[in-house]
This record gives C-alpha cells, structure tokens and sequence, in this order.
C-alpha cells in the first residue's frame, strides 16, 4: 500500500473505480451517495463531460453503482477492515 | 446571384442557432433565403451540419447543395463531406486552433480562435456568433444589425438574458477582421 | 480536497461488489446523459444472469430510445414494431414454452400505440414478462406528450403542460393490468434513487420468477428519468421524477402470486 | 386416392396442418372465419397452438412473433383486417420472417392490396391465387415452403368460393424439396454467448457485430424480391398458339372464364385464356410470349381494373388490351355478386369479341 | 410579398390552417413531428382542435368522425404509420368522408402505398407530391379543396427535405374555387325527421329509405374515381420539344433531377424532364405525349422502382424505359441515403445517356 | 283459457302506459328471436326522445349484429369501422362540441379490437357516451370466442368451453374503464329481467346526463343475450346469462358523478 | 265495453295490444310476465312462428314489453279501476 | 358424366344437410362431389340453396352453376333464380303443395307432400329427408345404404338420437315413388 493510498483510504471502507472516460457528466451519483464523498472534476473527459471523483469516506455501498446511467463505476469493500466495518452487506 | 454557406462542427457548438440567424437576417432584408439542417438523432458531440443560400430571387438551389461557394468549419470532426463540396476561391471561417487550414481546399481562408474572442468578451458560450460575425465581416452577406436584430427574434423567451452577450460575440467576430494577428488570421495557402 | 485515484482496483485485500455493467452488454449506448433507461437495462440483464436463463432467454424491444439496445444487449432478441412486443411475445412462447420471454417497452410504445396488446396479453394470463420503461414522454421522437404524461407537465405537443380537459389524464398502465385476472405478478418501480434500484431490481426477478413457474402474466412498470424529454437538467430529474412522477403513479408491489 | 368431402376452409387448414403449421393466430370475418374455427379445431390436435387473437394486428404480430422464433406460423383475414396486417407484413418482408397470410378474401377488389402491400417500404408479397379447392390444397404447401425458401411473408389469395365450397379433395404432405436450416431463428440459446441472435428490420447488428444498416439491407432485401420476380412466378394457360383472344383472369374468375373459353372454343372461336396463378411475382414474360400474336388481351376481374394495370406493363401491346371485369358485390357485401356467373362472362367476351382489336 | 423563414412543417401547418383545416390528430413519428408539434401550437389559437391521438389508427379515425361531422380535417404520420391508416383511409374512400393525410414520409419508397392503398376495396387516393416547401404551402390549400369537391381523402406525399428545410415563403389563402355544399354531414339535425343521415360504406340506407347497398355503391365509387382519374391529374415538364431523353421523376427527386437536366442542358445534352405532380391519377396522357418522340425514358425515384410500373404502363414505348433510381436510406434510417444528390443523379443520367435508347 | 283480444287497444278508459316501439325507429330488425341487442336499442332510443336531445345527436355503430340497427334508428350516423367508434365519436365531439355523441358496440367490437380506444377515450375523460352491448361472443361472425367469452363457455374456436389455460380471463371493461379518472360515470346493467331493462334505461339516462353536462367520460355496459351464439333455446337465454354472465360481470354503477 | 270484455276485465288491470306479427317466439315475454297471464299461441304468425295470448289478470306492469326483443306489446292501464289498483307505477 | 342437382328453400327447412348428406354419399361410393351453399346471414326464414354435383371423374362444374339438370325444391319463395338455371327434361321433385308444379320448366315434374310424409313415419323435422329420399329413388345417383350412412355420418353428437327417424324419412320418400297417388305423383306440363 502506498503512502498516498494509505492516506485515501483513512475512513474509507471502501473505495472505486471510475471508469472516467464513459462518464456524460449527469451528475447522478452525486446526489446518490450517501457519504457524499464524490465530487465532480474539474477538468473534462474525452466526451467533454465533467465526470465524478472520489475522496474519502467512501462506504462501497454501491449507491453510485446502482443510480449510474453509464456505467461508470466498480466498487470495492476493503474486507482488511474486519467485519464490524462491513454493515452494509 | 445565390450565396451558399455550409458550416460544419458538433453538437452544443451552436451550429443550428448560427444558421438560422443569418437565414432568418437575410430573410428580414427581404431576401430569399434556405436553410437546411442535417443533424443526426444523436445528443451533444456527434455531427452538426447546416447550410445557408441566401439571393435576390427565388432560389434554384437544391437543400442539399451540390456545391458551397463559402464555409464556416467550427469543428474537424465529421466535416470531410461538407469540405468536399467548396467550390476554391470562396471565403471560409475556421475555428482555431480546432481546425486545420490544410484540411481544406483552395479557399481564402480566415481563421479565429472563437473560443478565446467569446471568452473575451465574457459570451464564453456564443462561440457560433463569434464565428458568424467574422464569416458576416469577410463576405457582408447582410448587415450586420440585422444579424443582431435577427438573433434576438431567434431567442426564446427564457433565453433572452444571453442577447447582450450574444450581440458582443458577433461583434467581436467582426472586429477581429479589423485586428490583423492571433484572433483572425487570413492564411493563403 | 484528497482526491483518491480510482483509476486501478485498490491492492489492498478488497472484495468487488459492483461491478461497471453486466457482462451480458456489448457495448456503450448513446441514451442522453442521466437517462434513467441504462439503469433499467442494467438491473434486468443482472437478473437474467442471476436467474441463470441468460441462453434461454428471448426479448421483443419495441419503439423508443431503449430501441437501440438492441445493439448492446446479448440476447436474442427480436425487435418489433411499435406497440406490438406484448402480441410477439405471445408468439414467441407458444411455440417455444421454455424459454423465458421479456419485452421492454416505453410508455409511449406501451400506454398509447399499444395499451391493447398488454392488456389483451395479460388478461390471457401470457407467461411472458413485460417491462414498461415510463418516463411520461415520446423520449426518441423528441418529448411529446403520451398517455402516460402526468398532469402539469410540459411537453411539445403540450407547451401549457398538461391539461385535464384538453388532454385527458394519464394512464395508470400497471393499476389497469393489476385489475386483470390473468396478471400474476405486476409491481412499479423507479431507478430514481440507489434504493428504487434495488427494489426495482427484485421486481424484476420476482416477475422473471413468475413466468418460470408457469403462473401467469407479469409486468414491471419502471419510472425512469428523461431529463431531455422534460427539459430539466439531468442531475434534476430524480427529484423531478420523485415530485411528478411518483406522485401519479405510486411504487410498489400491485399483484404478487406466491408459490 | 380417397377423396375426404371438405369444406374449402376445412381442406385449407388440413392442408397447412399437413404443410408443419404449428402456430395459428386469428381473428373471425368472414369468409375466413371458417378457416379460424377449423384451425382451432384441428390444431391442438396435431400438437399445435391455435390462439384466438384478439384482433388482427395481434394476430399477425403473433405470428411475427412465432415464425421468428421458428415455426411454421400463419394468420389470416380478410379486406379491412389484411389493411390492418400491412404494417406487420411489410415487416415481416424487411427482417425477413417467414410466415403464411390466409387472405380469405371477399372478393377480388383486393387485388393491389396483395401485389402492392400498402405496408410501406420496398417490399413484395409473393401472393398464390388458386382457382379452386384442391389447388387451394396444393398452393397452401407451396406457400409455407416458398416463405422459407425466401425468407419472406406469402400471401394465399383465396375468396368465398374457395372458402365455402365442399368437394371431394385429398389432403397429403407433399414435398417441394430442401430448404436452407433456420439457424436465424431465435431459441434463446445465443444469449450470453457475444453471438446473440437478432431479428431487426433496420438490420444495424450488435456493437461488436455490426449489421448492414437500413442502406445496404434494404437494397438487400430490393435484390432479393428482385430475384424471387424472376424466378417464382408461374401461370397456366391454353389454347394460346391458335388464339386470336386471349382472356387473362386470376383466382376463381379465371375458372370461370376457362370453362367459358372452353364452350366458346366449342363454338368455333379462336380463344385462349392465361391465368397468373402467381399475382406477384407477376408472370409478366409468360404473358408478353402468350399475348405476342393475339388481336384482343381480355381482362376479366371482379373488381375495377387492378390486375389490369400488371396486364397493361406485360401485354405484348398494351393497345390491345380491354377490360371486361368490373365491381359485383352481393347484396350482403360479403360475397361476388352476379358477374362472377358463366353466362354474364360469355355475354361480356361475346361482346369484346364483336368489337374488333388491334390488326 | 414578405417572406416568413418557416420551416417545412411550420409552413406546412400554417398553410392548413389558412385553408381552414380545424380538426387535426396525429402521433409523432420522424419527419412527421414537426407538423404535429406546429398543429398542436397553431391550430387552437385559430380556434380549432389538435388532438395528441394515442396512435395512429386512433388519429386517422378520429379525423375520420370530424370530417364526417363536416369539419375541415386532418392527420398524418409516415410508412409503419400511414400503413396502420390504410384500413380507414379506404374507408374514407367508400364512405365518402373528405380528409387530408399528410404523409411526411422518409424517403420514396412509400409510392405504391399512397398510390395503390393496401387498404381493400376499389378505391384511389389523390396523392400530392410537391417538389419543395412553397409549392407545398400550395398543395396543401390543394389538398383540402381537392378532398371536399371530391368527397374524398387526399394524400399529401412530402419527405424529410420538405419537413425540414427552412425557407422564405408566404402563406395566404388561396382560392381554387366553389365547392358543393357539406349538406351530407353529420350534425345531428336529422335525428327524428324521418330523413336522418347516415354515413356507411355499405350505403345500405335506411329502411324507410334504402340507399344504393354495396354493390351499386362501390360501383358508383368506382366511377367516381375514373372521373376524378380523367380530370385531376397533373404534371410538369421543361424541354420535351427537343428531348432525345426524358427524365421522369417526382417530389423532391424531380427538383434534384431538374437542377441535373438544366446543367446537362447547358452542356448541349438534348435532355428534358417530367414530373408527375399529382402521383394518382398518375399523369398518364400526359407521360404519352411528352415521350411520343424521345429515344429513352429515365425513372428516378428513391425506391426499388415503383412509380417505374406507371411509367411503363404510359410511356408512348415501354422498351424506352430504364430505371436509374433506388434504394439508399441514411444510417438513421429516418432520411434519404447518398443517392438524393445531384452530383450522383447527374453521374447516372450521363451514365444512361452513354447507353443508347430505342432508336 | 280465456285469450283475451289483443288486437285493437281497450275501449273501456284506460291509459297507454308503455308502447311497441320508440317513434325514432324506422322499420323491423332481423335480429335473431330472443336477441338482446333490440331491447338496448329501444331504450336508448327512448332516452334520447325523453331527454329531448334527438335533433342534437351523432351516434356512432361498430360493427356486430347490431350494426344493422343503423337501418332503422332514425338517429344522424357514422357507421365506422370494427373497433373504432370511440376515435370517431372522439373526432365528432370535438368539432360539435354541442351535439351528444353516443357508440354502439359489441364485446367484440370494445374488448377485442377496440380495447385501446375505449380505455384511451375514457381517459382522455372525452365527453362521450359509450355503449356495450356485452354478449360475451362475436355474434355477428357466429358465435367465436371473444376477450369478454366467460370462463367455461363453449364458443365455435372454444368448443370445450373457455379455458383459463389456452384463452385466458374474460377482460372486464366497465371495470377496467371505471380505473381511469377521465370516466365520470361508469355502470353495467342488462336486458335479462325487466327490472334490468329499467335500471339500464336509468343507467343510460344517467351517461347521457353525465356528458350534457360536461363531466366527462360515460360508459354503460350492456349484458345481452346471444342465445344464438351461446347454443341455447332462446326462452333459456335470461336464465344463461344470470347464471354465467352476471357471475362473472356484476351489475350496478361503478363510477357515478353527481351535479 | 262488450260482453267479452267485461270478462277478459275481470281481474285484470291492465291489458295489452300485441302485435303478433312481430314477434319471433322468443317467449322471453313468459317467463317474465309476473302474474303469469301470458301463454303461446298455438298458431303460427306469417314467419312461423308462435306468439304470446294473453290470459286475465294483467296488471299493466309492462314487463313483458320491457323484455320484448321484437317491440311486440303496448301496455295499457285502465284508469277506472281506481287509484289503489296501480301499485306497479 | 356430372349431374347437377339444386336446391331450395327457406332456412329451417333443412336444405343444407340434405345437400351435404347426397354429397358425402357419393364421396364415399368412391365419386367426385362438389356442394355449394349459398345462405345469407340470414336467420330462419330466409333463403336456402345448395347445389350439388356427382360425377365419376374430377369435375369441371363451377361453384356457381351454369346449368342444372335437376332440383329439389322445397319453397317457392326465393326459388325463381334458381329454377331459371334448370335444363329442360331432366327430374324435378316437388314439395308439395307448397310449391306449384306450373313455375317449373318443362321437367320431369314429381310431387310430394314431404311434410305428411316425414310426419307419418314419426319423424315431423325430417322432411329435407324425405324429399332426398325421393329424389334417389328417382334418380338413382347413390345407393340408398349410402344416403343412410352419410345421414349418420353427419350427424353431431348431441343429435345422434335423430338417426332411426331421418332413416324412416328417407326410405318413406324413396317408398312413395312405388305407391303412385297423392303423395307421389308424376306431373306432366
Ligand atoms: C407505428 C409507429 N408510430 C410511430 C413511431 C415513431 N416512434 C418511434 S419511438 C416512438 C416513441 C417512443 O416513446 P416511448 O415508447 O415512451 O419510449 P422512449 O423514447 O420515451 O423511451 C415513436 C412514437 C414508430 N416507430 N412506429
Ligand atoms: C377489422 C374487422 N375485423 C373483423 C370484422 C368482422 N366482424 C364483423 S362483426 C364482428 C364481431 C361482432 O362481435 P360483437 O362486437 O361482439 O357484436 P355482436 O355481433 O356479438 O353483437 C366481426 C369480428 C370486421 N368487420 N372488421
Ligand atoms: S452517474 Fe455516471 S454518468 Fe452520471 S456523472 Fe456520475 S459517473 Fe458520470
Ligand atoms: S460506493 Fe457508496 S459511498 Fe462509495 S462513492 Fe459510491 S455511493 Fe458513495
Ligand atoms: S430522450 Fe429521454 S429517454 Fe431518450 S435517451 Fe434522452 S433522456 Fe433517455
Ligand atoms: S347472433 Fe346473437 S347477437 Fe346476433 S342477432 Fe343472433 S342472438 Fe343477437
Ligand atoms: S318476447 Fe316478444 S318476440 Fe319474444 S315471444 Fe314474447 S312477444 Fe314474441
Ligand atoms: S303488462 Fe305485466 S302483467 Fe300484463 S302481460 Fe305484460 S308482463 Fe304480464
Ligand atoms: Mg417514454
Ligand atoms: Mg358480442
């Protein structure tokens, strides 16, 4: 684990990939995640859409995932965590 | 005679609003003018076509041209076609730096950074009328307070707070004829 | 603001549990950003793989901007004409009675051209699942008004928003179905928020259940969002959905048959 | 050979039962209605599903439905219920899926509806005109068989006549040779697989299988019926080399007119008649080689002069041709009325023959 | 004479308006929507009634009980469309009931439909086909005067160029002269004299007064079609007098196709063109005599050869006749493919002209 | 048995209290005996006398056995295609929005190939009157299975009577139309008893009144007997369809609107 | 009032006009005739069919003309049978 | 050789099952057999025809006969087309005294009062029987067991019990032609 990482994943129970470049910029996600952990970028994609990113905080709830109309996320659970970080199985 | 304007770019680069503006200016004048739209069913980013033909009488020209004596290339992307129809010697816009005056055939061309002249004059969105005041300054199609009066008939009612900024971005276009450099530059190739 | 790199899967011990769309698409669709219909295309291709009846499946897409997942979508599927999945699916599993056979329609395809065959098809107590995308527009034709338009909305063909007196109410297309005998399983859902989806997601599987168990009719009525056709940005339309939409026409469970 | 005493609706549907007809979706008018009640009858018998459509555009869509996904599929209807299929036919002729429309028509004033559909596009129905029930048996078989050799609709144009005639006929499986396997067909069994199967009038494939699109397939599709025209159309005809008349005539009309030719001929005169027993693909060349020597082309036709319009392309000079059919109804607007009649045809050719042709 | 900058469908339903259509009914369907969309916007405000018709065979019927109520009335749609309209379009046709449809098609491949029905029965459609946007501002007044003199719908056959170029002109009431009273429409006067009113295809009329029944009805139609075949045809043609070539086209393909013929003419071609304006009655008398003397017949038409049929039935010698159209569609499939262009028109009639005729 | 003279009205004071037939008919049907259709005829006819609407009324008949009565009901008509009266007496309406406006139709015309029109009239709540002759088979054609055929009906494409398993539920329409708020009034009587014949005078009445003052859709269904189609004597029509018809559709007012 | 008609009138309140050439046999009349007082003829009427006769002891109540599919029956009520008679109103 | 025979009457009387029963008895000599029916939606009492053809080879009649060389006529009503088409010579039977022998053609005219034929042999329903029965013993196109047979044959299942009765008619009409006097008489115009 990198430092950087370390530092991402501080109050994260889980974390994403963001496949940015399928990304129309919607804005769903959002206003989708509970934590409010995802921001939306300031620099554009190759479709010329701003696209979410994430910082910490993340749960791995999967709310992005669901509501998302472009399929733009993968969702992790760190299970390193122990189970008690895991409630929203 | 009968002016023909091909402009060509993508989706959201106010392509349609562009074209109507002038048809409906010359259409204002009193003269006969077409306008034919070609866009696909597809949302922002795919191809955005529109032709202009603007005379003194009743038009002979077919809504799809068979050839275009003038240009207004806002985007390279899915412009080959529209290209291949210029008869050389015409005039042509292009938006800089987006567009490469290589692409095209032997017009005389005029180029302009139509994004940094909006922002310029704060209308960061008008890049269309940018491009259309420039296009306007070279060929004097119309006059150009009938492109302004033309513009503000085209805005819906809930638009109309972008009519100021629009009405700069036209006039920006055309002054940039007036300062030869970066902004319009006439490149001979 | 820390802004985590999400470009790779994390290297530390982490379990995926979403994942970017099923595998069962082939590729990216073109709908308007925020569209809600992706979503339900996404949880039903899921609950075919889960259901284990991916290669026995078969879908008849109607008319509508879903129409083009017909491209996407790794199923076999026959595209029909507008209206008229619910009779072509009859067809379908009369002469091929074990496999599983979907439609996915929109409202307009659904409410107005063809109410008749849904309704007809349900009340035969068909083992086929219809999905009815509602998102109270003509979307692929640009947002005109449909039956299924809830009052007050503005559309093309009704700048004033919808008027009672000029235009009529909409139609409840799943209440109308659940007062038939034949329906065996007809729920509504919207892809509206996480939760919906989720929900919506079990409505599917719950009617996809009925039709493997030989039980009669099933429809999945699914509020999605068309934030084009409604001429609201996109990030607005689930509020938007929630605040019109809903209202009309609220979700849950209309007719469940149980084993 | 023991003949069984069948109604014509009842011999039509032994016969597309003999032909594999497994899927049937109907909707009552008469005269096809008889064909709807024999097929719910006899189908489930022979393992079949005989559904009682609600109306005729779920039937055919039923039918769309069936035959794409393999079977040997039929509908039927009649008049207003066939304009109500147009829609779903011409579909069916653009994403190619074959299936059979029983056209139990009222009366011959269809004639257009069959040959030039009304659906929309470029398309055509290859259209079977038998001339009286055991032809009827015979065309029913050769219509399934020829909508999956062509992957298209076919229509058999039938009438009152055929519909409701009882005659000693013998209904057997007959054998017009192999067909192409129908592995477009959908099973369900492509899912999952990146090869999913797909029926798509707009022809535009999968993402990582893309089609020809609506451009190529249609023109496609142009060639193919293009093909079908100059191979599959067929016609009857006699006394042709000596005749100095010819009378051409479709459907039960031209049984008619040939047993008058036959009296007339009887009578010393020089007639012949030709019989498009395909309406579409029109027997154009047939028609052209059998009008090369004749003085007068007759069309007799039970309605105001459709077929004609296929005569006049076809007809080796279009001058020569005259028309001796017209509209008759019977009172009940649901069966010919007194034109379609032995002694009215003589008396109208007896008339033509009187007025002369080209030299 | 100001110049409006309309839109086709803008222009389109302004014109309907000004010639006093009240009832219009449709469902959208690309190109068509636009004019729904301006009728929905237009038509109340000149007081009359735009329905959103839930589909299009609930358009075509409810235009069908507004006109039969003596309203001036209209729908419309395009191919899958107009096809679900055929049922009540022939209906209209033998019960009488004037309307105008306004077929917005894709493309040219729907000219068998308008021009043969699919619907059933014996009955025609006069179908429009203006080359571009003012002359359907014309034929659109037309279309609503032709349908009332003749109690019968009209087609109005327009395309994508026609429905979405913007072009100035100007939309005026037109006059094409006096019409015959509406005193056969229904409006519920007649209730309980005795001589109440009826509107049936089968005219059987009522006990105390029997109408004609369907046979003497549809006769009677029949003839009224020929009479309106032998009037209402209409056509245009430039440099028949010289014209070693004729080109025969119609719509917005003729426009194409007289830009090509002018420019082949500047380049000394000895090369005229033709263009049937109304599709039915096909302009047939005409076509004989502006091809008496040319050596070959060329047919554009975007579409596998179908007004081709009406060519060869009229052209003075069929032999002349070739086909340089066809098929070609946009990816979308919604618009016309590369073929509607002039370069590529004047490519096939060079290629045509290189070919030799009839000598 | 004294047979009383029938022939001539009575000499003696007496007052007429019910006549053959409503003046607005114009000659004898050729119904079949026993029939029910006629006696629907006549008392919507003597609803139109009664509320004195009968110069400002435009009906419109499908087609069935009782499309005949265009014959002889001297009422303005448009005899219009199968299905469709709903369309047309939607276009009638609305550019004579003074006149009444009334269908006629049979289960076969409005369950099967009109379903659409019907329901998608009501919800427009368009300000007509629709009304159902329910026989529960395609008379006219002779006796086939239709959407409203009851369970275990024998039919000439049913002939082990109707079976939930192949054909599916009966669709009941005044119900299906009472779900959408365009309808205003909504009931179901029938001509089995005499005291149904009088409710579903009332019932017309009602419909009518409901229109004329603009409140909407109104539909009246009609229970009539078929004996013809239903295979049974005709003195045992009545019983028929108490026994089957009524179980399956029961009679009263589903939706009323008051003043 | 003849002889005859005085008879037929006892019991009765009511009488009717039948036109028996309308009727087509349904004998729907019967069955719902509450008092019972209708029978079939029989005769045969020029269709060949039998018709309804009426027997004493109408009591106006139009039911059989309500039921009647062929408009065979008027109904009239004698008005000299005083007010309590005419319960059926 | 085909012979023709036609049929008529009012609907009630009968007409198409006697039709159907002479056709089915031929097709099941080993004969070829054509029946036309042509009855309106009519309801009892409206016209009834049929027309049958026999012959030993295909046949070349049409559905719409142009000449018949006999008939059955069991009404007057509706029956004047149909009798026009007879050829003159060949047998008539009458249903007497419904029918008048003079509106025939000059046929071999015979008579019989089906209806008190049909009801002294108990079967009062039967008199197209009857009438059928004559006509073979006239003509002798089938074998009577045939005509039995077919009847039987024909019969749905719920009207089985009717078998003995129709059999009785058939061989009562057939009997009356050996029993010269009022119930069978030969009529010479
Ligand atoms: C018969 C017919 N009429 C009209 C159309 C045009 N059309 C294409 S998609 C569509 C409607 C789509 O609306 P909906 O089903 O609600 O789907 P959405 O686009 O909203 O997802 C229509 C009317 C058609 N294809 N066929
Ligand atoms: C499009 C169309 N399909 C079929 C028919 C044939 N048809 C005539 S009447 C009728 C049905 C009548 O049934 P219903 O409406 O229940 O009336 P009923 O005769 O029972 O009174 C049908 C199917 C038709 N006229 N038009
Ligand atoms: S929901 Fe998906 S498409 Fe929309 S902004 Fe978020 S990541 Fe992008
Ligand atoms: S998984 Fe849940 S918490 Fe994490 S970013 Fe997505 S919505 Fe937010
Ligand atoms: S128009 Fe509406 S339904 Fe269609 S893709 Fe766009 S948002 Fe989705
Ligand atoms: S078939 Fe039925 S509905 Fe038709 S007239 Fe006879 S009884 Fe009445
Ligand atoms: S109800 Fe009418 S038709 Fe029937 S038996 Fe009685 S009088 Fe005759
Ligand atoms: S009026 Fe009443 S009591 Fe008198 S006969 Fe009729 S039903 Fe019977
Ligand atoms: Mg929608
Ligand atoms: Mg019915």
């Amino acid at each position: 684990m990198s430092e950087q990482e370390v530092g991402a994943r501080r109050g994260s129970r889980g974390t994403l990939v963001i496949a940015e470049d399928r990304c129309k910029g919607c804005e769903l996600c959002i206003d989708a995640c509970p934590p409010g952990v995802l921001v939306m970028s300031s620099e554009v994609n190759e479709m010329g859409y701003r696209y979410p990113e994430l910082t910490p905080g993340c749960t791995g709830c999967t709310a992005c995932q669901l509501v998302c109309p472009d399929f733009v996320f993968s969702v992790y659970r760190f299970t390193s965590a122990g189970a008690s970080g895991d409630r929203h199985g | 005679m009968e002016r023909e304007l091909v402009v060509t770019g993508v989706g959201g680069q106010g392509i349609q609003l562009l074209a109507k503006t002038l048809a409906l200016a010359a259409t204002r004048e009193g003269r006969h003018a077409m306008l034919s739209a070609d866009y696909g069913g597809e949302m922002r980013g795919g191809p955005s076509k529109a032709s202009v033909v603007i005379g003194d009488r009743p038009l002979r020209a077919l809504p799809v041209l068979a050839s275009a004596w003038s240009a207004i290339v806002a985007h390279h992307r899915f412009s080959e076609p529209a290209l291949a129809r210029l008869r050389p010697g015409g005039p042509a816009i292009l938006n800089l730096p987006l567009v490469d005056p290589a692409s095209l055939p032997a017009m005389t061309v005029y180029g302009v950074d139509a994004a940094a002249v909006a922002k310029s004059v704060e209308a960061p969105q008008a890049i269309g009328f940018v491009l259309l005041g420039a296009y306007n300054a070279v060929t004097r199609l119309v006059d150009p307070a009938s492109l302004v009066a033309a513009m503000q008939e085209l805005l819906p009612p809930y638009r109309r707070q972008h009519a100021a900024a629009n009405a700069r971005a036209l006039a920006a276009g055309a002054a940039a004829l007036d300062v030869p450099g970066a902004d319009l530059t006439e490149v001979s190739r | 603001m820390t802004v985590i790199d999400t470009s790779q899967p994390p290297s530390e011990p982490a379990r995926r549990v979403a994942d970017f769309r099923p595998s069962l698409l082939l590729g990216e669709h073109s709908l308007c950003p925020g569209c809600g219909e992706p979503v339900a295309l996404r949880v039903l291709l899921e609950v075919l793989q889960e259901l284990d009846i991916v290669q026995r499946t078969i879908g008849v897409v109607g008319h509508g901007c879903y129409g083009s997942f017909v491209r996407i979508m790794d199923v076999d599927v026959l595209q029909c004409l507008h209206g008229r999945a619910p009779a072509c699916a009859t067809g379908i599993k009369r002469v091929r009675p074990d496999c599983a056979v979907f439609t996915m329609q929109g409202d307009g395809d659904m409410a107005n051209e063809g109410l008749q065959e849904v309704l007809h098809a349900a009340a035969r107590g068909e083992k086929i699942t219809c999905v009815l995308l509602n998102n109270g527009v003509f979307g692929d034709t640009g947002g005109q008004l449909t039956a299924a338009t809830v009052l007050g909305q503005r559309t093309k063909t009704s700048l004033e928003g919808r008027d009672a007196e000029t235009h009529g109410y909409p139609i409840p297309v799943a209440d109308l179905v659940a007062g038939l005998r034949g329906a065996a399983y007809v729920a509504r859902g919207a892809v509206s928020t996480a939760g919906g989806v989720a929900q919506t997601k079990r409505m599917l599987r719950r009617a996809f259940e009925t039709q493997l168990a030989g039980a009669g009719f099933s429809l999945v009525e699914i509020l999605t969002m068309c934030p084009t056709g409604w001429f609201v940005p996109a990030p607005e339309g689930p509020g938007y959905l929630g605040d019109s939409m809903e209202q009309a026409y609220p979700l849950g469970e209309l007719t469940t048959w149980r084993h | 050979m023991t003949l069984e005493l069948l109604e014509g609706s009842e011999a039509i549907a032994a016969s597309a039962i003999a032909a594999g007809c497994r899927f049937f979706a109907g909707y009552p008018m008469s005269p096809f209605t008889g064909l709807l009640e024999n097929m719910s009858r006899q189908l489930p018998l022979a393992g079949g599903v005989c559904l009682n459509a609600e109306s005729e555009i779920e039937g055919v869509n039923m039918t769309l439905g069936a035959a794409a996904a393999g079977a040997r599929a039929a509908t039927g209807s009649c008049g207003q219920g066939i304009a109500l299929m147009q829609e779903a036919i011409a579909e069916a002729a653009l994403n190619e899926t074959p299936f059979v429309v029983f056209n139990m028509a009222r009366n011959q004033q269809d004639y257009f509806q069959a040959t030039r559909g009304g659906g929309w596009g470029d398309y055509r129905t290859i259209t079977l005109a038998p001339k009286d029930v055991p032809e009827a048996v015979e065309h029913v078989q050769l219509a399934f068989h020829l909508a999956d050799k062509h992957r298209a609709p076919v229509i058999f144009y039938g009438d009152p006549l055929l519909a409701q005639t009882r005659i000693g006929v013998s209904v057997r499986p007959l054998d017009f040779g192999p067909l192409p396997p129908k592995d477009w067909a959908l099973d369900g069994t492509g899912g999952g697989t990146g090869g999913s199967r797909q029926v798509w009038t707009w022809a535009m494939g999968k993402a990582t299988d893309p089609g020809p699109g609506p451009d190529r397939h249609w023109r496609a599709i142009a060639e193919k019926f293009a093909a079908i025209d100059a191979i599959e159309s067929r016609s009857e005809q006699a006394h042709v080399e000596d005749a100095e008349t010819l009378v051409v005539a479709f459907g039960s009309a031209a049984k008619f007119v040939e047993y008058v030719v036959e009296e007339l001929r009887a009578d010393g005169h020089r007639i012949g008649w030709f019989r498009p027993v395909t309406l579409w693909p029109f027997p154009g060349e047939a028609l052209a080689a059998a009008t090369a020597d004749v003085r007068r082309v007759l069309v007799f036709e039970l309605n105001a002069g459709q077929m004609l319009d296929d005569v006049r392309i076809h007809a080796a000079d279009r001058s020569a041709v005259r028309f001796i059919g017209g509209v008759s109804i019977a009172e009940s607007g649901l069966a010919y009325g007194e034109l379609m009649d032995a002694p009215v045809i003589r008396d109208r050719i007896r008339t033509a023959l009187s007025e002369g042709g080209r030299s």
